[in-house]
Parts: C-alpha cells; structure tokens; sequence
C-alpha cells in the first residue's frame, strides 16, 4: 500500500502491513531519560515515532499530553534542544515532529516555516503533524516541505466533510490522521463508534490511514486495524506511563513491553481482517 | 449588522483559523450563522438582539461630559458608560449577542472562559437570561483574584471550571475552553470573550461591540456638535477598543489610542518567559495564538510568555487581530499605561467623578492624564467597566505602593473581617 | 416637579417636624429651597436634575419583560430595572436630587446616614460628582455586613463615620447623622436616605424617586398596551416604593403592594424590645419617630424596637408616613416575605433570569411567586436595586438554611480566602 | 420676675434671682443610686431638676448624654418606673420630666398625651422639656399642661428666628431654654459668643431665660448670668460625674459639690451685673 509521499522511510513504514505509531513528547520528564524512553518505543516495535515538540499553549491535548509538555519545557526543552536530542536519537522508525505552528513559524532568523523545515530536514526528520495548522493555511509549509522532502501529515475529525475533506485530501502527504474521537488527547476505554465511518469517508485516499486518540490497549489496536486502518497511533497511554515513574518494573520496560502489545495488536487486526483487495 | 458582507478571514496578515480540525465545522457552522443571522439579520437576529440589549442590558447608554476632569485637563472630555451596562461592563453587548446566536444556531449548551470573570458574568447572565446550561472555564489564579466574579457565575447557576494549568491565567483559560469545544462541537457554542481567536469570532464580536460606537458617534454630535479629536479605550484582547472604535475608524481626523498595560515594566524577562506588562501590541510580536495570526506576547522561540497587569482583564499575551492590523496601518495608536499610573487614575477617577472604574479601564484614564494636552479639544474615553470586582485588589494594590492620593487603606483592613 | 404646590407638611395624620428645634431653621431653609427650585423648577433645577440623571445616572431605565417568570407564573411580569441605575440601586435618585438642592441652596457639605450602605455609597458618588465634602453616618454593625459599600463610599472620598450606640444600625446612623446637623446646619445638608424624617424630606425624595413610576407607567402601555394589574415593590423606609406607585396612585385599578421584610416571625419579643422583622407597616403602630408621625416597630412604653431582616437595606423600624397614610386609606396593600422565601427568590431570579437582585429586592419577587395567581395579568415588580453588595451575606444566610434551589454554597467557602 | 407659668413652684424658683438647674437621666445607672443622686443635686442648690425619661432614639443628646439614656434602659427604667422615681424622689426643687414625645403619646389606654400628663400631675411633676416636639405640634400637650396646671418648657436655638420665634413665644411656659449653641448637649470649655445675642432675641419674653448646652463650670455659670441669663441649665458635666463612678470622693459627694459651683457662680453672676431695672 503505497502512496503520496515525500519520505521514503514514511512510505515505507507502511508497507510492510498496518503500522504502530506511538508519541512522546520530547523531553519528558527530562533530556536523558526521554532519549532513552523514546528508544525503547523504537526496540518494541515502533513502525514511526511521533515525536513532540512541546509548546506552551497545546490546545489540542487533552490532561495527559499537557502534563507531558509541561514537564519537558519545565525541563528545559527548546526547538534549538529538540533537535539536538533528534540527532543525538538512535533509533530506526523514522521520526515525525508533532507540534503547534507558532514554533514553526517563529524559529529561525528568516519569517515563515522555512528555516524550521530545513533544520528538521537536515536532523533527519521525516515529517510533521501540526494540530492547529489548517489545511487552508498550510501552503507555506507545505511548499517548504516538498522542497526538502518532507511529509505533511493533517488530521481529519469526525465532523471533518465536504470542502473541508477535499483540502486536507489535496494537502496530506506521508500519512493521514484519523481522529477517532471528538475533543483532545487521552486515553478512552472503548473504540469510538466513529472510526469506521471516518474510515470509510477517507477510504479512497491516496495515503495510509493511521487512527488515533485514545488508544491504550492492544485489543483495540487490532479492533481498529480489523475495521480497516492502516496505522494506529497511540499517546496519552505511554505518556501516562512516563508519568507514573519507575516502579518494580522501570519505565523503559514497560514502555516497551507495552509498544510490543499494541505492536501485535495491529498484526492481529490485520490478520483478523479481510484484505482489502478482496472486498467488492 | 455592521459592514456589510465582509466575511474574509483575514485583516491584513492576521487573523486566520489556526485551530485542530475537530472545530473547523463548529467554526464553519459559526461562519455561516454569523453571515445569516448577524449580517444578513436573518429571522430578525439583529432585530431581537437590539430589543434584548435594551431591555435586558440597558441600552443605549449615556455619552456623559465629565465635568471635573474636562475643568483639570482644560478639554472637553466625554465618557462612554458601558460601566452602567448590566453586568457591570461592555462584555454583556458580546455575550448576549452570542448567547442569542447559539439559540438561532440550535445549540444546547453553552461555554466561555473568563480572565477578570466580567466575561465569565456576562455569559452566565445571558445564558440564564436565555435559558441555555452554561460552563465557564477559569484559571485558578484568577478565581483567587476575583472571587465575587466566581460566586456570581455561579448565582447565575453556571458552573465554573478551575483551570490549574500553566499560571492560572486567561491564556491557561481559553485554551481549555477549546479543548472541552473540541470534544462537545455538535452541542455546543463556545462564547469568546473579545476579539480574538479563529475567523469568525474577531468580526463577530467587534459588530457585537460596535454598539458602543455607533452610539457614541451620534452622542458626541449631538453634544459636542463635532467629531471628537480622541477616543481612548483599555486593551485588553481588544474587545472595548474595537467597539469603542469600529465607527470612528473612517473618520481620518479622528485619533484612536489603543491603551495597554504597560504592567510594572516594559521590558521582557527572556530568560524566564515572563512579560511584567501585557502590551501585545506595544512590545509583542507576528505570531500565532489561540487560533489566529496576531501580535503576541512570545519568546524568540514562539512560546507565549506569561503576562502581567495589575488588573486581570488585560492580562492577556495577544490581542485582536483587526486590531494588531490597524495599528500596522497607522490608524490606532497603540500607548501604555502602567500599573502605578493606572491605579493613581482608579483613585482620581472614584474621588472626581463619582464613577468607581473597573481597573483596565482606569487604564484609559491614566493615559489621559499623562497626555491630556496632546489629545485636543474633544476627547472621549470609554469607561468599559465598573469597579466593584476590583475592590479587594484595590485594597492590596494600593497598600503595596505610593499612590497618590488615594484614601488610607489601612482603615479597611480590618473592617469587616 | 411633580404634584404642583402641596406643601403640607401632613399626609393624613401622618408627617410633621418632630425634631429639635435647632434643626427647625435648616428644615425652613430646606421646605423654601423644596419649593422653589423642586417644585418651582427655579433656575432650571428640575432640568438639570433630568440631565444628571440621564447622563451620570443613565436613565431612562428599560422596564423589562421578564419571559422566564412570565411563563413560570402564567402571567406578564415586567421589570423596572432600578438595579440599572449608576451605584446599583434606586438610591441615586433621591440622592443625585439632594446633592444638586445642596449645590442650588449654596452648601458646603453632605452628611447622610446609611444602613445597607446603598444610600450611602449613592450619596458618595453624587458628593464626589458634584464637588462636596461628605461624611455617611453608618452603624458599626452594617459596616460587617456590607464591607464592600464601605470602602466604595471612601474610594469616592467620603468619610465613613462608624455609629456604635444600639445595635449599630440603620436606626441609630439616622439619629447621630441627625446630631451632626444640629450642630452644622448652617452649611450643611443632610441627605436623606428614605421618605422618612420631617416634612419636606418624605415629600421630597419621593418627589425625586417618581421617575420611576413616570417611567414604568409610560413604558407599560407602551409595551403592553394597558395599565398593569399590580405593582410591587418592597418597603424598607419606602422609597422605593413610594417612587415606584406614586403616578399609579391615582389610577384606582391598579394593586400596589409594599412588600415588608418578615424577617423570621412577624410576632415580637415585647420584653427584650426585638421585632424578629422590619414590617412597621404590617406589624407596627402610630408613633413618632426621626422626624416624623408615622407606623413604627415600638414596645407598649413607646421605645422603639430592634428590627430585624436578612437584608439591611430594609432593617428599620420605621416608614415614610405617605406610605403609611396610603395604607391607612387602603389604596396600598401592605404584606410581607419572610427571609427564607427572600432569599429562594434570590436564587430564582439569578438563576432563571439572569439578575442578581439585592436582597431587599428579593422580597418582592417572594412575593410574586407566593401569590401570583392574586396579581391579575400585567404585574410590575421594581428591581430596586443589585445584589452585588449583598454576595457575603447571601453566602452565610443561604448555608445556614435550606434554600430551595440554591447552587451549592460550601464550594465558595473555601474559594479566594 | 415673674412670668407666664401655669406651677407656683417653677415661677417661685426663678423668683428669687437666676436659677440652677440640673438634669440627670432618671434610673442612670441604676434605680437606687439614681435616687441619691438625684438628691445630692438637690442638696447642692438645685432651683429646677430637670429629670430624664430615657427614650431609644435621643436625637438631641450628645454621647455624654445618650450614655446615660442607655444604661437607664439597660437597668430597666421605663415610664412606669420613672413615675415611682418621681413618687420615692425627697427633693425640694420642682421637677421638670425631660423625654421625647414618642413615650409621652404612647403612655396608657388613651390616645395622646393626656393620660402621660395627668399621671405626672399625680406624682408632682411641675413641667416638661420635649426636645423633639415643635411648637407647631404642641397644642395637645399644651392644652394637658394647661389644664392639669404643669408647664411646658421650650428650647430656642441660635438659629431660631422670625415667625418660628413667635410660635415658641405663644406656646412657652415656666421657663424659656436658650440653646448656647448649635449641636446636641455635651461640656464645651467656654461660652459661646451666640449666647448674648440668642438672650437679646428673647428679652422681652414673659417667662425665665435659663441658657444651657454645654455649660460645666462656675466660671461659665457666673459669666452667663452675667450677660443677663434667668438661670443655668447643666446636664453633660453632671453625667460625666455618674460615668466615672465612685473614687476618692463618692459621686454623691462629686455631685454635691459641682452643684454648689454651680449655683454659686449663678449668684456670683448675679450680683456682676447691673440690675435689668437700672439699664437705660
Ligand atoms: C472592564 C473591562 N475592560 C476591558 C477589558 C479588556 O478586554 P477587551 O480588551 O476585550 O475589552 C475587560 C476584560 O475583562 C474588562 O472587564
Ligand atoms: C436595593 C434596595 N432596595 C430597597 C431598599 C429599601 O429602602 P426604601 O424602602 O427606602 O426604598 C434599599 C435600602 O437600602 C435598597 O438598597
């Protein structure tokens, strides 16, 4: 399943059947141990990793994430930082920086989203996903990212429709995101009602489809993958992890034991499902 | 109601609907009912919204000639009296009218947020006015600050949401507003509290507040018999200043001073991401918050910066966009006004006039005094609100400082408690 | 200003001068200046009496209806919107109309006593407004109760006297305010605070309180086409009310009713000289009292009896004399609302119709809602006044009860102290 | 010098030269003590006592004075108790009731003051001071006065002028009492300038001039009458004795003594100053 996009390791990542995409914002709770947080995600089976850049007015997350991005810019985390901790990274999914358009646009002596561009390029980010750039305002960084072949990832609601799903369907490289629920970031009990339909609104796009918001366990992992998506993408659970803190088993295990179980929750979902080239 | 057709999302650079997906269709939906109802004054919107802001709020109100302080500065100045609009200040004009809207647009719930909670108070009164559940998001800094505020939201049976985030602030508040907007779009309207935020909310409450012009224009000719040379008005996110404006803008010989909060400094303490003033418009910065392209209060990284004013109202780090634009072109004057002049001119203002201002607007005032010779001969100031949220930190505010000639406080602090 | 040349001192049995004799030369002074410039309209008095009423005070104020209680109670409720008024009561009314006299009878400074300190802080602005000195006179206990007033009336540079002879309250403010004129009538004025005191004073303040009802009765058959079937208003000294009836007195069809405080029992304590309530109307009897013959809260010697009511604005045991008199020919029907049904009404009105009243206003509303289906199908009820002033004691009055359809009160303990 | 007076024993008290008369608030601060106090004025030299029914609204008196109406209440001291006073009082100088008009309309079955009057009549009281009662309200009570044979005292102020002036002339009988000066009772330290010109205003009046408010001493006492006053009035510099309490010397003995000042001065005055007869 190959489709619009810039990065080849993007591409890639969702070739190989659905992808587990997890987030973490960088620099939580501090430099180091994030370094080391993010790295387990990778060694359980991260296909791509959201990373965040965490800003101070992060209007689309819910307690969880704003915890997390309270925590990294308590700790100092910067743009200049972040990307320090990017190459200073070893890990092998490739890496899309999650944040808000004000540090895009305002980093760098030049206006405008390109010298943020060129130095993501240049760490080895792959792409961005930026909740509140709307497609109508995106042709900036759109451009910007062409250029240095970068992808530029939209989120679509389940309210999104009609002119509105036609300009993120014109804007959206790397991959979609579907947002399975109403509201902002955190962890739900169950599979929203809404994703299928949202699947299915979105179903003929030329990019993989990675469902996301509020996805903790690795049943819905393969729930959501059985009803058709090629990703899913899952936060405020690992962040909630971080958050707890070592316990009897450290972050790091845990962390990744967990990405191991929402990693095979995708490959059971997908196996559950019918393939889609046999559908009618 | 106001300009015609305009519908653009943009004034100049700014403005815009920098906003996750899951609003677009709620503002989409506000878009289309803001060009029916408000502009196109479908189902009699405008029609049933002047008659409520009569009744309900007491319109119009009184352009008033200030006698003392025309006789001290040696200029005839006037004073805008939205002090006397129900609810204590200008916010009923914007809140009613989208209060009134959500019930148009069919929505069943209603949710604000609030700094100085004059905001906060005009939402739940308009939504008890007009029947709709209310919930109204606070900083619980704020909530501290202005616990009258907090106990008559919830008179008016609204909730009130504490905010913990961040400093506890406006900024904190409105951005868990939009969360909560995120999650409940279908249902319900979220009322923004002054000209900021995505298109469609700055036009739409700017043709709400512009009430206050349109009176006052036609006030002042009728009194004065002449334009005025100077309009002055508080800015906070710009809500007063627009409506206090809006009417005058075409008339070139008219001055418009947009009066900040120049805080305790104007100066920016980089290092910590802290503003002790609140003068976006002064001392801020292109960029993007809460939804639009404005000046803002940032870092040289983008992150918004903690701001700072001795009254909460204005304690904002970003400013309407239409605003920011017409001070670019030249047409507003943005001006300061510190947190010592300010309270000197609450004190004068109480003690001269018999009027008891809110303290963002003794803002305007203080900058009357200091420029009163460069204003000329007719000069209006609007009083966006009344005082009585702000006699606890009057108290503490003043005991802190050297204000001249304000009464001894001491003798309050013991009475009563 | 409004009933041509009566002059008389008397309503019925009721009125006169009861007061010492030192005080007989500035009430001369006071009755000739009444005449002349009120009633007279010398030197244009009454013009510009309108004009600073409109222009500082903000009237017309709208009367309004009410739809939520309207279809609560199957019946049109209207609102006056006293609450709308500059200061947040009927109170600038009267005492916007001294202070002016005072300035026309060319004196230099204002006394007046006040109880729930809204006289008091209206008489503060009208003070500063107009260029005097002033001094309230204000019971040390209704300084607890209603801080907020205190510290408005010294924010516009009045001196708060505290009284502590008696229970400190509104009764013993009026006699030592009358003490101070005794000694400084010659360039002082004393401001009034009810349709209570010596003859010109009951006739005078309602004269300056008429607005109201010249208002209501013009704006009723307007909006609704007739006269209405009732007004309420409630009745602390009775100005309020005699503004609020006085152009509906002669319209025999119309039911006025002056709604007493009940307190917690209209029964009386003879031996330790309490009245558990303020109804001198309903509960009280002949007697002489500041100034004047009128019904009055008296033990069988003719002491004069502690009242009491939840709100202070109406704990006084006496009443103006014209009301007393209307009540005696029938033509007003007294009644009274206990503090519990004032304070639901409180909460009822804040809640469904977005106005926070005062708690003295909260009495007529108690009654509304008690006997609406006696009110016929056009009801005028006078929002005397807001209920900022009142949110510390709504607090603790409403924790200590069950109040029926109160917000949670235990919430706000705990918030901003 | 003779005047108008409806009681022998009031016109004889100012028959033999200016009077001294003091008042006490009957009952302060308590029953019995009140009674020796009362007393001990008489003892001193007192012509007229002036004795106080307490009333709860005494808008004519000063602090000194309102102190004393209080703690008569507070010990229980009502109309009927005042009369028992009068009836147990030994006293040789003729009493005059000095009270508000509330409790002289309220007292017994009857409306209006007659039945206050003929009670007082009954335990010989000679005449009444109301200071809240107007010449212009005063027939019903006159007419009482009158027919029971007691006086009814009024007060002129500084202010007092015109036709005002006149009223109070028809109505006034027993004794005139001259305000000294604005304000409500209280010790003052010297004799206002007022007082000379309010006596001029009155010269010619049939009854008695005796000046009041603030008077306390012997020297201000003599000085008044000098300047042509009938009789002294002192109240507040007596009171302040009751407040005190007993010390070195008891009040009884304080009083005694101030009373003698008091009544000397009177005469010391009297004999300063040139007899009305011989003036020009
Ligand atoms: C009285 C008053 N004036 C001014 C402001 C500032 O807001 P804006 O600039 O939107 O008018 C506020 C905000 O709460 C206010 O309460
Ligand atoms: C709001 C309000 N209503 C009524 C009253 C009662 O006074 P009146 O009966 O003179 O109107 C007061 C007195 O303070 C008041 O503040």
């Amino acid at each position: 399943m190959t489709g619009r996009a810039n990065s080849a390791a993007l591409a890639a990542a969702f070739d190989e059947g659905p992808a587990f995409v997890p987030y973490l914002a960088a620099g939580d709770p501090g430099y180091d141990a994030s370094l080391r947080y993010v790295e387990a995600l990778d060694r359980g089976g991260a296909d791509v990793i959201e990373l965040g850049l965490p800003f101070s007015e992060p209007i689309a997350e819910g307690p969880t994430i704003q915890g997390a991005v309270t925590r990294a810019l308590d700790a100092g985390m910067t743009p200049e930082r972040f990307f320090e901790f990017v190459t200073e990274l070893d890990v092998s999914a490739p890496l899309v920086c999650m944040t808000y358009y004000n540090l895009i646009y305002q980093y760098g002596e030049r206006e405008g989203p390109t010298p943020f561009v060129e130095r993501s390029a240049a760490v080895g980010i792959e792409g961005f996903v930026v909740p509140d750039l709307p497609a109508e305002e995106a042709d900036p960084l759109r451009e910007a990212c062409d250029e240095h072949g970068l992808d530029l990832v939209f989120i679509v609601a389940p309210t999104t429709r009609g002119e509105r799903l036609e300009r993120i369907r014109e804007q959206v490289s790397g991959y979609l995101y579907v947002q399975a629920r109403l509201g902002v970031t955190g962890v739900k009990a169950d599979v929203s009602d809404r994703t299928s339909e949202s699947l299915d609104r979105v179903a003929d796009w030329p990019v993989p489809k990675a469902v996301g918001f509020g996805i903790s366990t690795g049943e819905q992992a393969a729930e959501i993958v059985a009803g058709g998506a090629d990703g899913i993408i899952v936060g405020s659970a690992l962040v909630d992890i971080v958050a707890e803190g070592d316990g009897e088993e450290t972050v790091e295990e845990r962390l990744e034991a967990t990405a191991r179980e929402l990693k095979d929750g995708t490959r059971r979902g997908f196996e559950q499902r019918t393939p889609r080239a046999e559908r009618p | 109601m106001s300009s015609g057709t305009e519908s653009e999302a943009k004034f100049g650079e700014y403005g815009g609907q920098f906003v996750p997906e899951a609003l677009m269709p709620a503002i989409e939906e506000l878009t289309d009912a803001y060009e029916r109802y408000v502009l196109g004054n479908e189902d009699g919107f405008v029609d049933e919204f002047r008659e409520r802001l009569a009744d309900f709020g007491g319109r119009p109100l009184p352009l008033q000639r200030a006698d003392r302080l025309s006789e001290r500065y040696d200029t005839d100045v006037y004073l805008k009296r939205e002090d006397l609009l129900h609810g204590g200040a200008h916010k009923l004009n914007n809140a009613l009218g989208q209060v009134l809207l959500a019930k148009y647009m069919g929505k069943e719930r209603i949710i604000a947020e609030t700094g100085a909670g004059q905001h906060g108070t005009a939402t739940a009164m308009a939504a008890a006015h007009l029947d709709f559940p209310c919930e109204i998001y606070m900083g619980e800094r704020d909530i501290v600050r202005q616990r009258p505020n907090v106990f008559r939201m919830r008179l008016n049976g609204s909730e009130v949401n504490p905010v913990s985030a961040g400093r506890g602030t406006l900024k904190e508040a409105i951005s868990e507003t939009m969360r909560d907007w995120a999650a409940s779009v279908e249902t319900t309207h979220y009322v923004i509290g002054s000209v900021v935020g995505p298109h469609p909310f700055p036009r739409m409450v700017r043709d709400f507040q512009a009430v206050i012009s349109e009176e006052a224009r036609e006030q002042i000719q009728r009194k004065a018999g002449r334009l005025p040379d100077s309009v002055l008005a508080c800015a906070g996110g710009g809500s007063n200043t627009m409506g206090t404006f809006h009417h005058f803008v075409p008339d070139d010989e008219v001055a418009l001073y947009a009066v900040e909060a120049g805080g305790s400094s104007l100066s920016v303490d980089e290092e910590r991401g802290v503003a002790p003033n609140s003068a976006s418009l002064s001392t801020g910065s292109d960029g993007v918050l809460h939804g639009a392209r404005t000046r803002i209060l940032q870092d040289r990284d983008g992150q918004i910066m903690e701001s700072h004013s001795v009254s909460s109202g204005l304690d904002y780090a970003g400013v309407g966009p239409e605003l920011a634009h017409l001070v670019d072109t030249g047409r507003v004057t943005p001006v300061t006004v510190d947190d010592v002049s300010a309270l000197e001119a609450f004190h004068r203002l109480s003690q001269e006039e018999g009027i008891i201002p809110a303290l963002e607007t003794a803002h305007a005032f203080g900058y009357l005094h200091e420029n009163h010779t460069d204003l000329g001969e007719v000069v209006i100031v609007n009083v966006s609100g009344r005082g009585d949220k702000d006699l606890e930190s009057v108290i503490e505010e003043t005991s802190e400082r050297e204000i001249d000639g304000a009464p001894a406080m001491d003798v309050f602090q013991g009475v009563g408690r």
